[in-house]
């Protein structure tokens, strides 16, 4: 089947980006095509490309990446989240006269409107929320 | 059939209320991270309504130690089992 | 005016928060304003503490914080008039259909279930 | 005296249980944000045990269209008169 | 093992939150571990859903995620000693004070209200 | 009297950050003292310098820069939830390798101690959470 998850928790301030990872692993072990994680609310921060854990704890943004590495798995994130949050690509911080940027690809901004194709484009979207 | 998860306590967030009013007859609750103390025998009668379709996340009841605390009535799933639960359902609906 | 109510659709969007304290209630009214501008046709169910958001008299929170009054009125715009509150939220505030700023169907169990079951995707805010 | 913060309501979070399990006889109680759905007459129930010593911030009620509502038995007071009660306390605690 | 549970010092940490599910427990046990660090009378109050942090056979997360209890055993190396449990929350959840990672005095409602007096600063996590 | 507050809310998400500003607008102008605003949980987003909210809303981080500018108020940020969740200075961002950075004065990382030093140096110690 084609999946696809939603995500909506800051990592390391809620559980949910270890359970969407968790789960993520365990779907594309049995078989099943993992299209994108669209990140939303506090999941955007999951984009931070700067994010430094202690060595001893997951590190949720490189898991992210090596989703996208293993298994082509799309990393959306919902752009007016991200913007009002100070997630921005390199565009967007030119484009608001910013010196920098905090999120870079594989993550890519997208619309709300990718989150409502995904949600009928896929067979099952699943939630993972704070 | 509609599969409903779960991830708060029912001893501190009324979320299980709103997840229980929204259920049909035959849809299932899966009980996941914080959510699994609600499959505690000293929690589960939250979700009489609902016995025989009552599912807990195994992993997030172990990473709590709550695993030997889980009453019987509920049926125990881990991760694979909860992708399972998600085949075969229609759709899932997710309650925090 | 009447208010059209199919249990069926595209998007059902489940508000569960207030408005104010959380941006809950704004996100998921975007969700449901950009599916109903990409054509989908849209249900919304205010269930819980979410039912607040249909009061009347809401204004701007503190620094001028927007809260989502205003874009309440823009649903019409969108057509989006399948709105539904749930029965038991109304009661547990003591709020009346009639003093909501919005024309909602009252939701009990059963229809609550029916709508989930209707729609082809439910989310959940 | 301390003045306890609540920014929950009790329709949805239990977290008002803790902070009244956790008041003196001469504490005070404020609520905030979402907190201030507890001072509707329909919902003061809840915080019945300490009657006279409940507060509600007015502006987080207008926000939300709710003075009207908010139950006669409920101190109302603006930001100003919370920076006042957090002055005639010896300290703060908030729940959450 | 003797417990020594003065209601009285300089920081009361009050833990409401349970293991794992969030970030909760964790910063509140760091708040709690940095103050007696430097040399403050520190005590714990494990509340409502906080009592879970004091299960038994507690694991890793997801992912290794590495939850509480391994900081738990370092209270003691911190000489952090005034540890309370409240009482209601230990039957909400069926649990027993021998049951516990950590021995802790049991807190009912009068001394849940004189721990938060006798400590000048409180902090809930 | 002098004050500190105590933020643990991530901007637009939750009401922390506005309740928390206007909590201390109205307290300086009672004539107390704000020494300082503690970053803490997702409070720390608070800090982050690109955010970029919509025109037709309050701008949170120029209102903490602002509230700096005005009363001298630090604003203090707790180093260890900072840094896993993709807030680092320049300092930070140079002792882990990254480039750029996404923290920058008048917000200082800084540590817990701080908060504890506060908490037991003011009169008042106030926590807006989420």
């Amino acid at each position: 089947m084609r999946y696809a998850l939603l995500v909506e928790g800051a990592p390391y301030s809620s559980q949910a980006s270890h359970s969407a990872l968790r789960f993520a692993t365990t779907l594309v072990a049995r078989g099943h095509q993992l299209v994108s994680v669209f990140f939303y609310h506090d999941g955007v921060y999951n984009a931070a490309r700067l994010a430094a854990p202690p060595q001893d704890e997951p590190h949720l943004y490189d898991a992210w990446r090596s989703l996208h590495a293993e298994h082509g798995t799309e990393l959306q994130v919902c752009i007016a989240a991200a913007l009002r949050r100070g997630l921005l690509d390199e565009r967007e911080a030119e484009r608001h006269g910013k010196s920098g940027h905090s999120v870079e690809p594989p993550f890519e901004l997208t619309g709300l409107g990718q989150l409502i194709d995904l949600g009928q484009g896929v067979d099952r979207l699943v939630t993972f929320a704070p | 059939m509609i599969l409903h998860i779960l991830n708060r306590p029912p001893s501190s967030s009324l979320a299980y209320r709103d997840a229980l009013a929204a259920m049909a007859g035959n849809d299932r609750l899966l009980l996941i991270e914080d959510g699994v103390m609600g499959a505690l025998t000293s929690q589960v009668r939250h979700f009489q309504e609902i016995e025989g379709r009552l599912f807990a996340l195994r992993e997030d009841l172990s990473a709590r130690g709550l695993e030997g605390q889980c009453d019987a009535s509920v049926l125990v799933v881990d991760v694979d089992g909860f992708v399972s639960l998600t085949e075969e359902a229609d759709k899932t609906v997710s309650w925090f | 005016m009447a208010i059209s109510s199919p249990s069926t659709g595209d998007l059902l969007v489940i508000l569960r928060h207030p408005p104010h304290g959380s941006s809950w209630l704004r996100e998921g009214l975007d969700a449901a304003l950009v599916a109903a501008a990409f054509g989908q046709s849209v249900s919304l169910l205010f269930q819980g503490d979410g039912v607040l958001a249909l009061a009347k008299g809401q204004q701007t929170g503190p620094l001028g914080q927007k809260g989502t009054a205003a874009t309440l009125d823009m649903l019409s715009m969108y057509d989006i008039d399948s709105l539904h509150v749930e029965e038991t939220a109304l009661e547990r505030f003591g709020l009346e259909a009639k003093q909501l700023q919005l024309p909602a169907r009252i939701a009990d169990g059963d229809s609550i279930s029916h709508l989930l079951a209707g729609h082809r995707l439910v989310l959940t805010f």
